[in-house]
């Protein structure tokens, strides 16, 4: 790619780059959120037509101009995009080949089942996924509907193929068949480009990296010749010289405590969580561990009373017993959650930051008739753009137009205006490239100096590891085990969130 | 009927359904059977073979219409149209007849095309949302149609083939054949789903159902008079859109387009041109309903179709079509037709005083719908 | 088997078989009940129905021409001995007769005749009359000279389009009338004829006379023409002699009404519809509530009508109204 | 006619605007100003203080709705009941009011809650889609209407109140009055924001507009016989809501569970609760709507309302709300219902051929929101 210029009102996001990947190579392309990464392989996959854009596309030194994402597929580009590119109410074989069915009689367009559901049968045991072709992509979940959005890539036999943040949803033992595959690939002679904001995976998987600032390049380099902090440094233009920023407070008084706490499973089939007991002091950082799936984030929505199925069991709030059945009753017991999910249940998008900020405080704000007090409510905004420094064109600006980490940054100033006492934090990171990670330890720990109770979910060890002081490690539902931060390592972890102790 | 036939066709088979699941998947056609069972207490006329002929005979055209906003809610569109084009394509069709009964009946397809193309390029060029171009469409198509016939009924003259199709019936023994054919035809794909999948309760269920009726409808028919031939049309229309639905590219497109038009859209789906064939055969389907109105009451009608958009959307919703685009099938728009048919039936059959007639059917509809949403709950 | 077996058809048993132990019943297919005038037409034959032993099945087709096939095809499957129909569209009923008379069922028309069909016979009370009638009287209030104003009914319907005709034929017969509009209103709204009354005032137009196809419509008109305190320079006229439109002819707004006699007009099908089922001569149970002719009906030839009068309102007799709408004030 | 204000309020105005997004902001004012400038070709009339008068007591009752219909449809509703729940509580009005003045009146605005109240317990605690529910109340409600009248028209006594409301006008020595502190209060506000956010040209434009706009009534009422009563009423429903969309909770909340109902939920929002409020708003102002049009038409007729409740969601979404929910003002609704009145009112001052009527109708419904989205793609 050679000179690309792409400009959104308001934003020029690329400006003139120019980028290159070998063939067979794992090319990784890193960069700040917003920096363009994702909207140059849009463009390297016909997303945006040829004429929305400056600059040209050589493939195999032949330039092409791609009118759609089908052309770009016919020159052998298949994308994964960032975000899960899949229709609920369809199959699984419908998703995969959708726009692309095998056909009978082709200018009917009668779709040859038979041979959708064989295609698709061999690509799921190639990925080793125990789904049938007919199975809904609903039933499945976030991570598992990753995997099919790499079936449905595969199935392109591509030369070239963009992977933008796969692994953001997969568990570990998906991470390792994602690589499989991979390695795969790349021995067959396929180029690909890999984005991602986790440092591991980069090391493991890449032979060369590029780096993308502000909509330029700024640099490229053979994994070999790059050191972790290099890398950072030519990311986020500054020197981040410490990773995980933690600052051990001394825990005062125990503000959240759960005894007995179960909850059945609504379809019926057994607990999705069984008798949790844990309790969280001011100050203290609680680290959630465990594999996907393994129950946490139905634990902190069921705590928080946003969770459908009923629980039993003690929670108290500072020594009060608390009854939590829906997040306002959650709110008003000073607990504050940000999901694991920002544009599905965290922000409303179409909202400006400052909206966003007050939705949690609104009450707060207004007086009694519910008359909002507009002033309060500005510098409440400002107020937490400031302290979190989020990077917007102003408090009016609309959520959607921020990038992720600024988006995450919103969420955030949405609970903490609330003033609670017990923050849960659900995947703060994901998403979220290395400099704003940092910025949201920095304010993990600002928050604990000030008495905050954290519970941190997160499936990067490194980051549960590297900010919490105890480490709780979940298993099916049940707290399998808890960790000091001295005793803690990622084996240790590893042992009690797959039951190996 | 045999829809169930289709969506095990194509949710496969062969995993444990519970019994909840199975309540779900059939809510809607439990709740036309509750409505059979009163319709049953309510008058003894109405299980009789003439009353449900003449049942299937009146829903024929609300039934084709909802086949057709199935479709286009499915993408997440709406045809609040299709009511007003009934009413100017039968005017079309009476104004045509003397050119010959083909010219006559090409004419009026076309109208129904042209209609359909307007509709769908507003929709697609210009991102108007469809509610406005379609209700626009309402006014503008109710315009032409009392304009051409200058507000007047258009006498159609006799003819064979309208007389036929509005109120004629297919022979005792041609009904025959065909219900032989039919039950043929699902007997071979039953046993075919039930060897490739396994013999499962709901497999075998569907079977069951689907012949059941086919035996209901046989038995109805076969001592009356026969098959209608506008009821012909109306199934022959029925099992096409099931078809395309499950079948064709063009019908998983719109699922796709209704289930995320972006996702179908980067996955190389040409969302525009199958917005326009969708809406092209909404108002197609409109006119052969509209044909269809026309030679059952003899003349054409400026004035014809006013509302039958509502009921279409509705008989499309009570089957379990989601107004946000994505879900829904054509045999639940079917059920959906019946529902309102005999509710309209029995209102009638039980003398119902007509103000309260008003406040029962949107009763009905309500707890059709609710009877389905609780069903749906549960799961 | 209690009845007594006058017409024993010969099988001796004692199944009621005979017709005449079987309760007659009349099926009533009616446009719409939307409209107070249908009240009065079934109470009609409401009034009838216990004294003479019949069972009423009444419909009704909320103005949707094919809900009225399927009202008459619900009807018929339930084995009515006659039907009284009040067509939806007089141009698109003629199918609906044949239907009936396949099944042998008589129909009888009730206030619009079904065109080209042979219906037993017909009960009016003419709306292309009510048209003329409503003009005369207005030609008599301006002197033959000046503006009219026509507020139509919903567009393309039927009794709107025939008193809208009468209107325009007795208008036509006088030179120096100008019809400054004629304007359909949907779902005869009182609300829109009240727009359309104030859009042609701004618009300049001197009107002298309303003439409304309906009183909902005429009433809109008398309301715009007191707000802008012109009521008393312009005759209004209605058709149907609502209850509020009674009322206001006595507060001399409204100048005039036409009642068409529902309530005759309902008793005069039923009646019929009775002897025609007893297959009895109808001329002789409708003496004293119309007068008997006939009336050319196109490719059926002529048929027999039952022609029920129309009476002009006005001031002088709206007291007659309070017989139906109770004590006006 | 100060929306611009409001959504400058609420937008904040120190970041820089650029021409191409200020087109955006006014495309539906920019649309309403081209039709006016054709209407005044189109007839010398058009522009008369008396049949500008005329127009907005004509459009009151279908913007009332439109009101309540914006705030149902940000919400991601539509509530098609309105229109027959004009017609029902017109009914009651005409049936209570020999309990005198304000026992009637409540009686009418208790109807209308109960409706509100019906229609949200479905939607609310069964999840039945509100186009189903709110269908279902179409037929309910005019079954009821029907049925309490017994299908006549029930005449409203003579009552000095009554005949106020529906054709009085406040003298011109008060509304004069009342034109001052409007005005006084937008400078105030504008000042406000001018002080606060920097004289930005948005800022100052919408000040300018809004001035202008109240300029232009003021010219046509006090040029006339001075405000009807009944746009003061509508006028006072049109401030209110805007308020409430801009400066409460409760308008806040409707912007968030329309543009993200589990976002809301999740962020303490009482989904439920609001969704009650907002179904009852709309259904107690389709029954202020009903006893204005009452008042005005002098009788209450059971078929009044009729298709009244496509008017509305027309004039939101003319008005650039999304049926998606989440996007849309009380402003917009309002030039909105406008464009459509203006419409109707041409086409009679033009003496166009009446079913015309109906084809220009629907093509200028579908040209202004064209107009609209043209200039929304151009962002
Ligand atoms: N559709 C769009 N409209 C307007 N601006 C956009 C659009 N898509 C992206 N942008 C802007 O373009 C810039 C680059 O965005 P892009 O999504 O390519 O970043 P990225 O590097 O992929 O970030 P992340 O790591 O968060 O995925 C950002 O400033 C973003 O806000
Ligand atoms: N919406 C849902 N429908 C069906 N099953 C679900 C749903 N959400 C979660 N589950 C199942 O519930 C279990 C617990 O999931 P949960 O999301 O709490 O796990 P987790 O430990 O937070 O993992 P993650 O890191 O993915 O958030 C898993 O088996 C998961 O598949
Ligand atoms: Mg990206
Ligand atoms: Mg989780």
């Amino acid at each position: 790619m050679r000179g690309i210029i792409k400009d959104f009102p308001g934003v020029r996001a690329l400006n003139n780059v120019t980028f290159t990947a070998n063939k067979g190579e794992v090319l990784a392309l890193l960069g700040e959120n917003g920096a363009g990464k994702s909207t140059l392989m849009k463009i390297l996959s016909g997303v945006y037509p040829h004429g929305t854009y400056e600059g040209d596309i050589l493939v195999d030194g032949k330039t092409c101009r791609f009118a759609n994402t089908r052309d770009a597929e016919a020159a052998g580009i298949a994308i994964i995009h960032q975000e899960l590119n899949l229709i609920p109410g369809l199959s699984i074989a419908e998703n995969i080949f959708l726009g692309r069915e095998p056909k009978k009689v082709s200018p009917l367009g009668i779709i040859d089942w038979n041979q959708m559901h064989k295609d698709t049968q061999r690509l799921l045991e190639r990925l080793r996924l125990p789904f049938r072709p007919t199975d809904l992509v609903s039933t499945l979940s976030v991570g598992q509907q990753q995997m099919i959005e790499i079936a449905k890539a595969l199935s392109i036999n591509a030369d070239i193929l963009v992977l933008d943040e796969p692994t953001s949803a997969l568990t570990e033992s998906e991470v390792e068949k994602l690589f499989e595959i991979i390695n795969e690939l790349r021995t067959s002679g396929v180029t690909m480009i890999y984005i991602s904001h986790k440092m591991d995976e980069i090391f493991t998987i890449s032979d060369r990296i590029t780096v993308l600032r502000d909509g330029s390049s700024v640099g490229s380099a053979m994994i070999e010749d790059v050191t972790r902090d290099q890398l950072v440094t030519l990311m986020v233009g500054r020197d981040i010289s410490q990773l995980f920023p933690k600052v051990e407070q001394t825990p005062g008084d125990v503000v959240l405590k759960v005894e007995g706490y179960s909850a059945k499973s609504p379809k019926g089939d057994g607990y999705l969580l069984n008798d949790i007991e844990f309790q969280v002091r001011a100050g203290e950082v609680v680290g959630f561990a465990g594999l996907m799936g393994s129950g946490r984030t139905e634990l902190v929505n069921s705590l928080f009373g946003a969770l459908e199925a009923k629980a039993d069991g003690k929670v108290e709030i500072e020594g009060q017993p608390v009854s939590i059945r829906t997040p306002q009753d959650a709110i008003r017991h000073g607990i504050a959650m940000v999901t694991e999910d920002r544009k599905e249940s965290g922000l409303v998008l179409n909202m400006t930051v400052k909206e966003n900020t007050s939705l949690a405080s609104l009450k707060r704000l207004s007086s009694r008739l519910g008359v909002i007090n507009e002033q309060a409510e500005e510098g409440l905004a400002r107020q937490y753009m400031k302290e979190l420094r989020t990077k917007t064109p102003g408090s009016s600006a609309v959520v959607n137009n921020l990038s992720g980490g600024n988006q995450q940054k919103v969420v955030i100033s949405k609970w903490l205006a609330t003033k609670p006492k017990v923050l849960i934090l659900d995947e703060p990171t994901r998403g979220i490239d290395v400099g704003a990670k940092v910025e949201i330890y920095q304010l993990i720990n600002k928050l604990t100096a000030e008495g905050v109770a954290v519970i941190m979910i997160s499936s990067e060890l490194p980051e549960v590891l590297g900010m919490s002081d105890r480490i709780l490690v979940m298993r099916e539902g049940t707290i399998a085990g808890e960790l000091s931060r001295s005793e803690a390592t990622q084996e240790s972890i590893m042992q009690y969130a797959t039951g190996g102790v | 009927m045999n829809t169930g036939m289709n969506s095990v066709a194509l949710n496969g088979a062969n995993r444990k359904i519970s019994s909840g699941e199975l309540l779900n998947k059939y809510s809607t056609l439990i709740a036309l059977g509750i409505l059979f069972i009163i319709a049953n207490f309510v008058s003894s006329h109405f299980a009789q073979p003439q009353n449900l002929t003449n049942i299937t005979m009146q829903i024929a055209v609300n039934g084709i219409l909802a086949v057709g906003m199935t479709m286009v809610i499915l993408t997440g569109g709406i045809d609040l149209g299709v009511g007003s084009v009934v009413g100017l394509t039968g005017i079309v069709l009476a104004m045509t007849q003397g050119y010959g009964l083909v010219p006559a009946i090409l004419a009026t397809l076309i109208a129904g095309m042209i209609i359909g193309l307007w509709n769908a390029f507003f929709i697609t060029k210009f991102n108007i949302p469809p509610f406005i171009v379609t209700l626009g469409m309402m006014t503008i198509a109710r315009g032409f149609a009392l304009y051409l016939s200058e507000g007047s009924a258009m006498p159609l003259e006799t003819n064979r083939f309208f007389e036929a199709l509005g109120s004629g019936y297919v022979s005792i023994g041609g009904s025959s054949i065909v219900f032989l054919l039919l039950a043929g035809a699902l007997i071979w794909i039953g046993f075919r789903n039930l060897k490739r999948e396994g013999a499962s309760l709901p497999a075998i269920l569907s079977l069951v159902l689907s012949l059941g009726g086919l035996g209901l409808f046989a038995w109805v028919y076969l001592s009356y008079q026969g098959i209608p031939y506008l009821v012909l049309v109306f199934g022959g229309i029925v099992l096409w859109g099931i078809w395309i639905l499950n079948k064709t590219t063009f019908g998983r497109y719109l699922y796709a387009i209704g289930g995320n038009a972006k996702a179908a859209y980067l996955s190389g789906v040409n969302v525009k041109a199958n917005l326009v064939k969708v809406y092209v055969t909404s108002s197609v389907l409109a006119a052969i309903a509209g044909i269809i109105m026309t030679t059952r009451v003899g003349s054409a009608d400026p004035n014809g179709g006013n509302m039958f958009e509502l009921d279409a959307v509705a008989a499309a919703v009570i089957g379990g079509t989601s107004l946000a685009g994505g879900y829904g099938t054509i045999g639940g728009a079917l059920i959906g037709a019946f529902i309102i048919g005999i509710l309209n039936n029995i209102l009638i059959l039980a003398n119902v005083n007509p103000y309260f007639q008003f406040i029962f059917k949107g009763l009905i509809i309500t707890a059709a719908v609710l009877l389905d949403m609780k069903n749906k709950k549960k799961q | 088997g209690c009845g007594a077996n006058q017409t024993s058809s010969g099988n001796g048993t004692d199944k009621p078989a005979s017709s005449e132990s079987k309760k007659i019943v009349i099926g009533v297919s009616v446009a719409t009940s939307q409209e107070a005038v249908y009240k009065f037409m079934e109470k009609a034959m409401r009034d009838n129905e216990k004294k003479d032993g019949v069972e009423i099945k009444w419909v009704s087709a909320n103005n949707d021409a094919n809900k009225q096939v399927a009202d008459v095809e619900n009807l018929i499957a339930q084995k009515v001995d006659a039907i009284i129909l009040h067509a939806v569209n007089t141009g698109t009923a003629k199918n609906i007769v044949k239907k009936a008379e396949d099944a042998k069922i008589p129909v009888i028309a009730m206030d619009r005749l079904p065109e080209d069909a042979k219906v037993v016979a017909y009960v009016t009370a003419d709306s292309f009359k009510v048209g003329q009638t409503q003009a005369e009287f207005i030609l008599k209030q301006i002197n033959n000279k000046g503006n009219v104003v026509i507020l139509e009914g919903e567009a393309g319907n039927s009794v709107a389009k025939a008193i809208t005709a009468g209107n325009k034929d007795a208008l036509s017969k006088v030179s120096d009338v100008k019809i400054v509009a004629s304007q359909p209103h949907q779902a005869w709204a009182r609300d829109k004829a009240l727009a359309t009354i104030e859009n042609l005032i701004a618009k300049g137009e001197k009107i002298d006379a309303v003439l409304a196809n309906n009183s909902g419509m005429a009433m809109g008109a008398v309301q715009a023409l007191k707000a802008k305190g012109l009521i008393g320079n312009v005759a209004v006229i209605g058709s149907d002699a609502d209850k509020d439109a009674s009322q206001s002819i006595l507060k001399g707004e409204l100048r005039a009404d036409i009642d068409k006699k529902p309530y005759d007009l309902g008793l005069g099908a039923y009646k019929i519809a009775l002897a025609v089922a007893k297959k009895q001569d109808w001329k002789a149970a409708v003496s004293g509530l119309g007068t008997v002719s006939t009336q050319d009906n196109g490719t059926a030839g002529k048929v027999d009508a039952l022609l029920t009068p129309i009476k002009l309102i006005t001031k002088d007799n709206v007291k007659d109204m309070e017989e139906r709408w109770g004590k006006l004030d």
